[in-house]
């Protein structure tokens, strides 16, 4: 393979759109969009001679490699177990005050975080992880989250009575629990800590 | 940063330039001024490196630098021990620079990994991997991943998020809101029509009074009560309504 | 090419990490591992002998696709792809020492530092290169951290057992510390430092 064959099959590789042949050209500063047509040509027969499973293409006035459609069936049956997805730090943040805190509103969560909820909410909602349990009876009847069966299911446990350390958590992630309550808040909260 | 001409035994080393940014903490900054004299770690010079170290950090303002401090009161400590006199053949007289010392040379250990790590990045980061991917196929989405230590480490990154002061407020007297809505709902009870004097109970204090108005917004907005006065500055009734069927 | 390799080139060309030869397996009922593996031969062979602008990596217990690292100035010059952004001085030292401890609590990852570690634990753990992998049995039961597949995938490691052995590193530790170590230690110092 040519130097500048070689070098448009790494940036067609590797970049995140389709490239133009003028695009091209700027790999090396002595190609001239004639070299890079040449190069493109001498690409798409190596790739299509050497029966790779990748071909070029051409399309919306650039150039792409992609892999042969005839191909398509068998890696979409493939197992390729996509990474398992974690929840972010904010998600669990907002999660773990669902679970110990429910019924709860997106108000009292945001007041414990300290940052607003809205967008963590729907996704934790779209994820089947928290559901809408009743409304509020505050002002404005707000929306009150709690968690789902699937939530328990994916911690294995029964229910919610089995979260560790249930009853000193549930005290302490209550924002305005220690405004009406005593010392023995207080005391659990700092034994929740240690 | 200062603009001060350095100080103390920083003047004395030329071409001495510090800047906090460069260091990964006080053992950095540490490893820094031995390299700079060319000094042994198992032989440090107390004295002179604890005076300098306290020249740096005091020339960089170091504010945010409580893991700085730390390590200079260890420092001056150190150098008040190595004052303490002693029989050089005493025996069993551990150095007290022995703790720094190992310290020193871990450190120094986990910066040339770290340094290994930089270079195998800098290689691997040489290497682009696919970015443009044309439809991804169809996959069923995945199943989630969630254990309880997860979910526990949240809720003590919550919990150590949260204001201490809101923690630790007691209020005396708490509004008792639920106490004057039952009072007000048992008065309706008996009587069509109570004044707002009636609704406040006998010897009413601050916290009652406004309680009570609480109570008697919510009342009225759930629709079991109205609340009217027929002249400014009058006295305020408080008439019972049937509850709203939809409610 | 035989239909399998190109079957796995095709399926590494169009996944964004790497896969494994389990994985690769899937992609035919009737192929062995040991069929996997030839094929995965044969490609690389191909791949560098046609000297293509990829080739074929193992890392992170798989097997990638990624640009030759001779074209990297090209591609970044061209600005089809940024390189990826580098790590800070904390946080390369903090995956030094969990690297090597793991699994690792946040007080010993201090101690050996010398400061605190609480914002870098979050941004290694934000992107995605340690992760919580229990907790000690120690006083408060602190959480304990480790590297992911994605920390291998940053070095292009193949596995952990890739990094330097202690007995590789310049500055060996003796197991009990400082009491042992003399004047040879300082100059192993001094060296590593040039």
């Amino acid at each position: 393979m040519n130097p500048l064959s070689q070098l448009i099959e790494a940036a067609l590789f590797s970049a995140p759109r389709p490239l133009t042949a003028e695009e091209l050209a700027t790999l090396d500063a002595d190609a001239s969009l004639a070299d890079v047509r040449a190069a493109l040509d001498e690409l798409k027969e190596l790739l299509d001679f050497g029966q790779h499973g990748v071909e070029l293409v051409e399309m919306a006035g650039g150039w792409q490699i992609l892999t042969r459609p005839s191909l398509a069936e068998a890696i979409e049956r493939a197992q390729f177990t996509a990474r398992t997805p974690r929840l972010t730090g904010a998600a669990l943040e907002t999660l773990a005050i669902i679970s110990y805190r429910q019924p709860v509103g997106r108000a009292e969560i945001e007041e414990i975080r300290g940052v607003s909820a809205g967008g963590v909410l729907r996704s934790l909602q779209e994820r089947g992880l928290i559901e809408v349990v009743g409304r509020s009876e505050a002002l404005g009847r707000p929306l009150l989250y709690g968690t789902t069966p699937s939530f328990l299911e994916l911690l294995g446990l029964r229910d919610l009575a089995d979260l560790p350390r249930a009853d000193e958590l549930m005290i302490a992630l209550h924002p305005h629990g220690a405004a009406a309550t005593g010392p023995d808040d207080a005391a659990a909260y700092v034994e929740a800590e240690s | 940063m200062t603009t001060d001409a350095p100080t103390i035994a920083l003047g004395a080393t030329p071409g001495f330039v510090v800047q906090l940014d460069r260091f990964n903490g006080p053992l950095d900054l540490l490893l820094h001024l031995l390299r700079e004299q060319q000094i042994e770690i198992s032989d440090i010079p107390i004295a002179q490196i604890a005076d300098q170290f306290l020249g740096v950090i005091h020339e960089l303002g170091l504010n945010q630098a409580a893991d700085y401090l730390d390590m200079a009161s260890r420092l001056v400590r150190l150098k008040a021990q190595m004052l303490l006199p002693r029989r050089s053949e005493e025996e069993g007289w551990e150095d007290p620079r022995a703790e720094l010392v190992r310290r020193l040379l871990e450190y120094q250990q986990i910066k040339e990994i770290a340094l290994w790590l930089q270079r195998q990045a800098d290689r691997r980061a040489l290497q682009f991997a696919r970015a443009f991917l044309p439809a991804p196929p169809e996959l069923p989405p995945p199943p989630l991943e969630l254990d309880i230590v997860e979910l526990l480490a949240a809720v003590e990154r919550v919990i150590s998020g949260i204001p201490s002061p809101v923690l630790h407020r007691v209020v005396a007297r708490p509004l008792n809101v639920e106490g004057a809505t039952m009072r007000i709902e048992t008065l309706l009870q008996e009587s069509a029509e109570i004044s707002f004097r009636e609704a406040l109970g006998p010897n009413p204090t601050i916290v009652d009074v406004l309680s009570t108005l609480l109570a008697l917004l919510e009342l009225a907005r759930r629709g079991l009560l109205r609340v009217a006065q027929d002249a400014p500055f009058a006295a305020m009734v408080i008439r019972r309504e049937s509850p709203l069927a939809a409610d």
